[in-house]
């Protein structure tokens, strides 16, 4: 019975801590109801901050982490150029990878030693395009972060829209660091559309948009607004407040989530992170990720095998928080439902995520093409 | 204020670590004159910026009208009566002509000003000029008057003619000369043209290397070729 | 022609948000002679605090507001006397040095006790409410905030230049050692100023929330705005903040409704060429 | 014409003040001319003027020949116009030694070289010990210039300017807040330059002026209101209305 | 002495403070020759105690290498940033540009072929000095807060142009996949680090030591003069802009080695590399180990880099608030930076050994 090390890195302080936060509540929450061992091998846990994309550091991290503190496992990583940085080390190292967030569809086919089990833009964005359609929307404007993921959602976004019938009219690219909208919001009014398609990073940024969204009347004007579930995180809805009733966002998970699993889950991770309020999607990545890593520790008990774990996980299904889901043999990136939801509010008057449709065994869209 | 007696028992003050003045002691009765004289890089500046409280003490006593005030922060020393005329004249250069003599005058009403503007006629024209804008001789009436408007008991003046039309310099120490007879304010000057020196005050003051080397009267110092020779004196040249 | 309208009450109303959380700062770095990188962190303490005594004490938006001023100047105290009266003249590097290590310590403690989520100051209704502007309707609040702009930037201008107060202060900032000697008591002229600059931070903090939310990573987040827009005005000049603020304001607005996608590149093109002009800022205090 | 320098016309006011009014002066070779009057008749400014800091509104300066107007202050330098600083500006973190030792390299257009070490060449080093020796400044001459007395620095200020190898040479007030005991070093430092030289003197010490001038020129409120020998400026009842009073020197000399 | 005196008593002790006096001062009145060729003894030693210092790191933190190597990338950003604000009094915020444009150089170059790596730096470093060439053609025409308010600006602009293009940068997912061939052809850049690190240092001390001629040069000496009063120099006869501009090539170029050092280390290279956040945090940690020595540059890049890795292993989450501290205690304890320190505890040493005792 060896002591099993498990690196996660991942945003614990800075702009994104929120989301670091939730790692560790993800961690903690599986390691709480499945218990700190495997087959009798201990697992302990590291964290690295890595506060904000720098892949430098990443690599630093990482390697201490399999050098200095030989973990036999790597966790975590929230943005697609950290997880760039630790892909060519991994062969060497003889570690798997499992990536808790970073969403952009490229990593997976970097190193065959990652298994990603949260989601990428394109496939929570995908369904949307449907669902315009369905809902009677012919003509969209897309307004995203001029950023990797923002462009990816853009993309994904027109594809499927495109391909369902409808006409994006206009494609708006946003700095990142945009505090007004206002102008963006004219300029949506401006293109007759009948809906707005947004991608923002979650945060101040998004507040600002659904805010100016709701402040400059477009909302009353009836233009519909879509997104993929990053722009109403649970833990930005309270500050997004009324405002952000009727938003349709698609996404992998949502916090109100109706299982037993899920509840489960959520009553173990708000104990770890301190409040239900702070609860967010990253939480079930690392949640399911650890379920990936217990698994990898048990196939090859307990011994540092990264290609025999990595094996071990293809394929593997299971059911999560968010629904079933399960690893695809070739890409190793999770198969998972997609939701549709609306922003409700709940019987106490608190704001969620009201799942009305799913859309079931979605595969990442965005390796298919690649 | 009226003139008060100043009174410095075995000052040493100096910048940082180093060590300028040593052992300094003298003591000037209320409406006195005191020049100070020595060569360059003697302690003249340090002296009146120890007194003023600009520089580092490292021990000694300073009494204002008998009481002491070497412990005292230089602004609550000005607000007891101390003002001081800087060799670098240090005016506020971002702030107007006339603001910088408002800075100057503590808890007086702005009508005092035209005291200043009488005094130096220059000054009344450039009113709305910069600090910075000034002529070198502008900016040394402007530091002049600045002071002399606070209504100091005690005035300590370093050079203050440096840089003056001759014709201003006579009428300055005139003014210089009325102010401590009339019993407004005891004077301590620095200055490096003897003449004038000894002209303006009852009783000198000689540093060298931050001690006082001699003290006495203008008269007996005018009347001593020879201490003159040696410690203002033409300096030999190499 | 109603678009342009439109685009014009935007780019105010950002404009004067921008200037009542960016005055404090002018004050400090123009004035004080202070690159207080810290601002940002003061503003967002008095969000806390306004988010807090809303939300666990009831207060109403007035009420929190106020609170939020008295209790960011009450912080900003001790931070005075015990930190910043030491930088005071200090090279500018030490200054930044000082103001960025206090900025990460108010970071790391109010995401500790505060937690990492975005913080709201409830509007009340008669500001929450958008006012019909005849082509438009405009947010209650964003008139507000114009207001607040504008009687700020009237009362600091007075003080700082009109009153003996602004005058010492700036004589002591020119040259401190000479102020002392003339008898400026210029450590209580320090204090002041600074709770003053402190007190706009916090007034700027809670009335700018709308347009920039509380949250921890505020103090860094906009740090840089914070510091260009200061510059470009001119520091220490309470008009040249102004129409920096309205310039790019403007810039930003109309740049980002144009061509979004350059929005960015708009704003710092205009900033470089700006400077390139001006390169004491607009209104700068000559040297 | 044989002036080494002239300026004509010269004119600039700042806002509403004229502070340079139409003013010509000529130099020769080797001439040795007082510039005096009263506080802001315009002095500095016209050194300014001529040195290229400030730009006039009117007028030329002709050096040895050639018209400089155009050029900006540095290729004025090189040219041979230099300066010394009323308000003396020096590199508060350097040693005097340091200070005269770039100019010298700067002269010599070796300033900005990236090979080669500043210290060790011992011409240079040679040239820059006689100039502070001159100056009487050898016991200074390694400390940081913030640390000397103020009348220390004006020397310096003439030191560099000497190391300058000037054609023409300003002088503003350069004994002032230099106590009489030392201005003999001035004086003698000014008596070792080279006769061809062309030195304007600006100063407020009559006895300093007088004994040094050959010629004085008297400027009041931007103009030129007298040019004449030094016997002949005290007797000169403008001039000493405006600027000398009852200066008693100037009354012996006269 | 008066014992009585109560000034006397409590004023700050009179005897146990290290200071000189002026009369101890009288130097001799010859200039004496020596100077230069102790301060080449004195840079020759500090050179071999880097090399020294970072021999040891080799082998006392075997595991950090990946961690040490960025080190020496950011400790170079400093150095050149010392050339600027340390030398000539430059403030800047965006000095990242360089760096980054040096490590998207190197990154680029690889991509497409170029894989030996000391080629692959003397890429990086020419890009850095053109970078710096624009940078400082722009920079160089204000002053004061103007100067830095356009440093960020380009730093921001060269952000975003690098956002934008993403067919060549990568945008914000990082310019990834290439690899550089090993070093001399035998030592390859592995997981373990060593010879990037052993690479980075030799990099490292070869650049501080050119550095240091550069700093000893009448060109370094001209620099610190401007940085102290650029009217001045004029009036020597001597052009600012030029001399400015040369600098901030050269601080270009050595700024790219350090990016190209960091591209060929991680290869990726992401948006951070010409970020306002690296440009600021190179300032602090040059002006907390002091600025215009070089050396401040090492021990600021050094002390604050190892702090911050260590708080934030340590606490992952709250360790800023350490961070910040430490950035507070040494504004009070030693503001001209932590090298500053040094220098003052040897004068105090030497102070209190020749000061003591008044007559
Ligand atoms: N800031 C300082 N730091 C260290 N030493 C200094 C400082 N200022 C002056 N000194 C030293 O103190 C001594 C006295 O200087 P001070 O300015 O008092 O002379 P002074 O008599 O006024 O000369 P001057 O006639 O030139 O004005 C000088 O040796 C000078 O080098
Ligand atoms: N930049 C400026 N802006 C406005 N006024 C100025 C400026 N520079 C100088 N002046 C004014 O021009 C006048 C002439 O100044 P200048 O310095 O030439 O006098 P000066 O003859 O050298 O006097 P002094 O003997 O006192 O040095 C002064 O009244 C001064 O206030
Ligand atoms: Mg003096
Ligand atoms: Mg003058």
């Amino acid at each position: 019975a060896d002591t099993v090390k498990v690196g996660i890195i991942g945003p614990f302080s800075g702009p994104f801590a929120l989301q670091g936060k939730n790692f560790q509540a993800g961690v903690e929450a599986y390691m709480a109801l499945n218990g700190k061992s495997v087959k009798g091998h201990e697992v302990e846990v590291i964290y690295r901050d890595l506060p904000a994309a720098n892949p430098q550091q990443s690599r630093a991290l990482a390697q201490e982490l399999i050098v200095k503190d030989k973990v036999q496992y790597l966790g975590g990583v929230y943005f697609t150029p950290d997880a760039m940085a630790i892909t060519p080390l991994l062969a060497q190292a003889n570690t798997p990878l499992v990536i808790f967030n970073a969403a952009t569809s490229a990593i997976m086919t970097q190193s065959p030693l990652v298994v990603r089990t949260s989601f990428t833009t394109a496939q929570t964005t995908t369904p949307l395009g449907k669902i315009a359609i369905e809902r009677g929307i012919r003509k969209v404007i897309t307004a995203v972060s001029d950023y990797g993921p923002g462009i990816d959602a853009e993309v994904a976004f027109k594809k499927a829209f495109e391909a369902a019938g409808g006409q994006v009219v206009e494609s708006v690219r946003m700095p990142l660091s945009t505090n007004d909208f206002s102008p963006i919001m004219q300029r949506i009014r401006d293109s007759k559309a009948d809906a707005v398609f947004a991608f923002l990073p979650s945060g101040p940024t998004t507040l600002g948009f659904v805010k100016a969204y709701n402040e400059t009347g477009l909302k009353q004007a009836g233009i519909k607004f879509l997104a993929p579930g990053d722009l109403t995180q649970e833990s930005d809805l309270p500050a997004l407040g009324d405002g952000a009733l009727g938003l349709l966002t698609t996404f992998h998970y949502a916090v109100s989530h109706d299982s037993p699993e899920n509840k489960r889950f959520v009553e173990a991770a708000s104990k770890a992170i301190g409040g239900a309020e702070q609860l967010s999607f990253p939480a079930v990545g690392a949640y399911d990720g650890m379920h990936v890593i217990y698994k990898m520790i048990e196939a090859t008990d307990g011994k540092q095998d990264a290609k025999k774990a990595v094996d071990a996980v293809k394929g593997m299904a299971w059911t999560s928080p968010r629904g079933p889901v399960s690893i695809d043999p070739e890409t190793r990136h999770v198969t998972e439902n997609i939701y549709l939801r609306e922003v409700a509010k709940d019987a106490n008057g608190r704001l969620y995520n009201k799942e009305i449709q799913t859309f079931p065994n979605q595969k990442d869209p965005g390796l298919a093409t690649q | 204020m009226p003139a008060e007696s100043l009174e410095v028992r075995r000052l040493s003050a100096g910048y940082g670590p180093t060590v300028v003045l040593e052992d300094v002691s003298f003591s000037v009765p209320a409406g006195a004159r005191l020049s100070i004289l020595g060569r360059n890089g003697m302690g003249k500046t340090t002296l009146l910026s120890s007194l003023m409280g600009l520089t580092r003490r490292y021990g000694g006593e300073i009494l204002l009208g008998g009481r002491d005030v070497a412990g005292l922060k230089s602004c609550d020393r000005a607000l007891r009566g101390l003002g001081l005329v800087p060799q670098t004249r240090d005016i506020f250069r971002s702030l107007t002509v006339e603001e910088n003599l408002i800075a100057g005058l503590k808890d007086r009403p702005r009508s005092a000003l035209e005291e200043a503007y009488e005094m130096f006629p220059r000054l009344r024209e450039r009113r709305r000029n910069l600090g910075w804008q000034l002529s070198g001789g502008e900016q040394q009436m402007l530091s002049t008057a600045r002071t002399i408007l606070g209504r100091p008991s005690v005035l300590l003046l370093d050079e203050p003619l440096e840089g003056l039309a001759p014709v201003i310099c006579e009428e300055l120490m005139a003014a210089f000369v009325r102010l401590a007879s009339g019993g407004e304010m005891t004077i301590l000057l620095v200055e490096q043209r003897i003449e004038s020196a000894l002209d303006f005050a009852d009783s000198v003051l000689i540093l060298e290397r931050g001690r006082i080397v001699w003290q006495g009267t203008s008269e007996a110092l005018r009347s001593d070729e020879r201490l003159v020779e040696q410690y203002i004196g033409v300096g030999t040249v190499h | 022609m109603q678009t342009v309208f439109s685009i014009a009450i935007d780019a105010f109303a950002y404009g004067m948000a921008l200037f009542i959380i960016c005055i404090g700062l002018s004050l400090t770095m123009g004035l004080m002679r202070v690159v207080n990188l810290a601002h940002g962190a003061f503003a967002m303490i008095a969000g806390y605090i306004a988010s807090y005594a809303q939300r666990e004490l009831g207060a109403g938006y007035a009420a929190a507001l106020l609170l939020a001023i008295l209790g960011t100047v009450a912080v900003s105290i001790p931070l005075e006397r015990f930190l910043y009266r030491r930088i005071y003249g200090s090279p500018q590097l030490t200054q930044v040095l000082m103001t960025i290590g206090i900025t990460f310590c108010v970071i790391g403690i109010t995401n500790f006790f505060f937690g990492p989520t975005l913080k709201t100051i409830a509007l009340p209704a008669s500001l929450s409410t958008p006012v019909d502007l005849g082509f438009r309707a405009v947010a209650g609040h964003r008139l507000f905030v114009m207001a607040c702009g504008l009687v700020v930037a009237a009362g600091l201008w007075f003080l700082i230049e009109r009153t003996a107060f602004g005058i010492r202060l700036r004589a002591t900032v020119d040259n401190a050692g000479m102020a002392d000697a003339l008898g400026v008591r210029t450590q209580a002229v320090y204090a002041v100023s600074f709770a003053i600059a402190m007190g706009l931070a916090a007034l700027g903090g809670v009335v700018g929330a709308e347009f920039l939310p509380i949250e921890p990573y505020y103090a860094l987040r906009y740090m840089v705005t914070f510091l260009v827009v200061v510059s470009v005005g001119g520091a220490g000049s309470i008009p040249g903040a102004l129409l920096a603020c309205l310039v790019l304001g403007a810039i930003d607005t109309t740049g980002r409704y144009l061509m979004p996608d350059f929005g960015n590149f708009f704003f710092y093109a205009a900033v470089i060429a700006i400077v390139c002009v001006f390169p004491r800022g607009f209104l700068g205090r000559a040297q | 014409m044989s002036d080494l320098f002239r300026v004509e016309g010269l004119s600039k006011s700042f806002g509403g003040l004229a502070v340079s009014r139409n003013v010509d002066l000529a130099m020769g070779a080797g001439e040795r001319l007082a510039l005096i009057g009263p506080n802001g008749a315009g002095k500095t400014t016209f050194v300014n003027l001529v040195t290229g800091q400030i730009r006039p509104s009117a007028g030329r300066v002709i050096l040895g020949g050639e018209d400089v107007t155009g050029l900006g202050a540095v290729r004025r330098v090189r040219k041979g116009l230099v300066r010394t600083f009323q308000v003396t500006r020096l590199f508060s973190d350097m040693t005097p030694e340091e200070h005269v030792t770039l100019t010298v390299l700067r002269r010599e257009g070796r300033a900005a070289r990236i090979l080669g070490r500043f210290r060790g060449d011992p011409a240079v080093s040679g040239e820059v010990e006689g100039i502070l020796g001159t100056l009487g400044l050898l016991e200074v001459a390694r400390r940081k210039v913030r640390e000397i007395a103020y009348g220390q620095q004006r020397l310096l200020e003439i030191a560099i300017a000497l190391a300058l190898r000037p054609k023409v040479l300003l002088l503003d007030e350069p004994a002032a807040g230099v106590p009489s005991s030392e201005t003999p070093r001035i004086e003698q430092a000014l008596g070792h330059l080279p006769p061809s030289l062309a030195v304007l003197m600006i100063e407020h010490d009559m006895d300093l002026v007088f004994r040094f001038a050959k010629r004085v020129v008297v400027l009041a409120a931007g103009e030129i209101i007298f040019e004449g020998l030094p016997a002949q400026v005290a007797a000169n009842e403008k001039v000493r209305e405006a600027y000398l009073g009852n200066y008693a020197h100037a009354r012996r000399v006269a | 002495m008066q014992p009585s005196s109560p000034s006397f008593a409590s004023s700050p002790a009179a005897s146990s403070e290290g200071r000189s006096r002026v009369r101890g001062h009288a130097a001799s009145p010859r200039l004496a020759g020596t100077r230069a060729g102790s301060s080449l003894v004195r840079d020759a030693a500090g050179v071999a105690a880097i090399a020294a210092i970072g021999a040891a790191g080799y082998w006392l933190f075997p595991d950090n290498l990946a961690l040490l190597t960025r080190v020496i990338a950011v400790a170079l950003l400093a150095l050149s940033l010392d050339l600027v604000v340390g030398y000539c009094g430059v403030a800047t915020l965006g000095h990242a540009t360089l760096f980054g444009a040096g490590a998207y150089a190197a990154g680029m170059a690889c991509l497409r072929g170029v894989t030996e790596p000391m080629t692959l730096v003397l890429i990086g470093a020419a890009a850095g000095a053109a970078a710096g060439l624009v940078m400082g053609a722009v920079m160089l025409r204000a002053h004061g807060l103007a100067q830095l308010v356009l440093s960020i600006a380009i730093v921001q602009l060269a952000h975003e142009a690098a956002n934008k293009a993403s067919a060549f940068t990568g945008g914000s997912d990082g310019l990834a996949g290439f690899s550089p061939s090993p070093l001399f052809g035998t030592f390859a850049f592995d997981l373990w680090g060593r010879t990037a690190y052993l690479f980075g240092l030799a990099l490292l001390v070869g650049v501080f030591v050119v550095l240091k001629f550069v700093v000893a040069s009448p060109f370094g000496m001209l620099c610190r003069g401007i940085k102290e009063d650029p009217v001045r120099i004029r009036a020597m006869g001597a052009f600012v802009f030029p001399v400015l501009l040369k600098m901030f090539v050269i601080s270009g170029a050595v700024a790219g080695t350090g990016g190209a050092l960091a591209a060929l280390s991680t290869q990726v290279v992401g948006l951070d590399s010409v970020s306002f956040e690296l440009s600021a945090n190179a300032l602090v940690m040059l002006v907390l180990g002091g600025l215009g020595s070089l050396y401040g540059a090492l021990v600021g890049t050094v002390v604050f880099m190892g702090f911050e890795h260590t708080v934030s292993a340590v606490n992952p989450f709250h360790w800023m608030t350490m961070v910040g501290a430490l950035l507070i205690a040494v504004v009070l304890v030693a503001p001209g930076g932590l090298g500053g320190l040094a220098g003052r505890l040897r004068a105090a040493v030497r102070g209190a050994g020749g000061g003591r005792g008044r007559p």
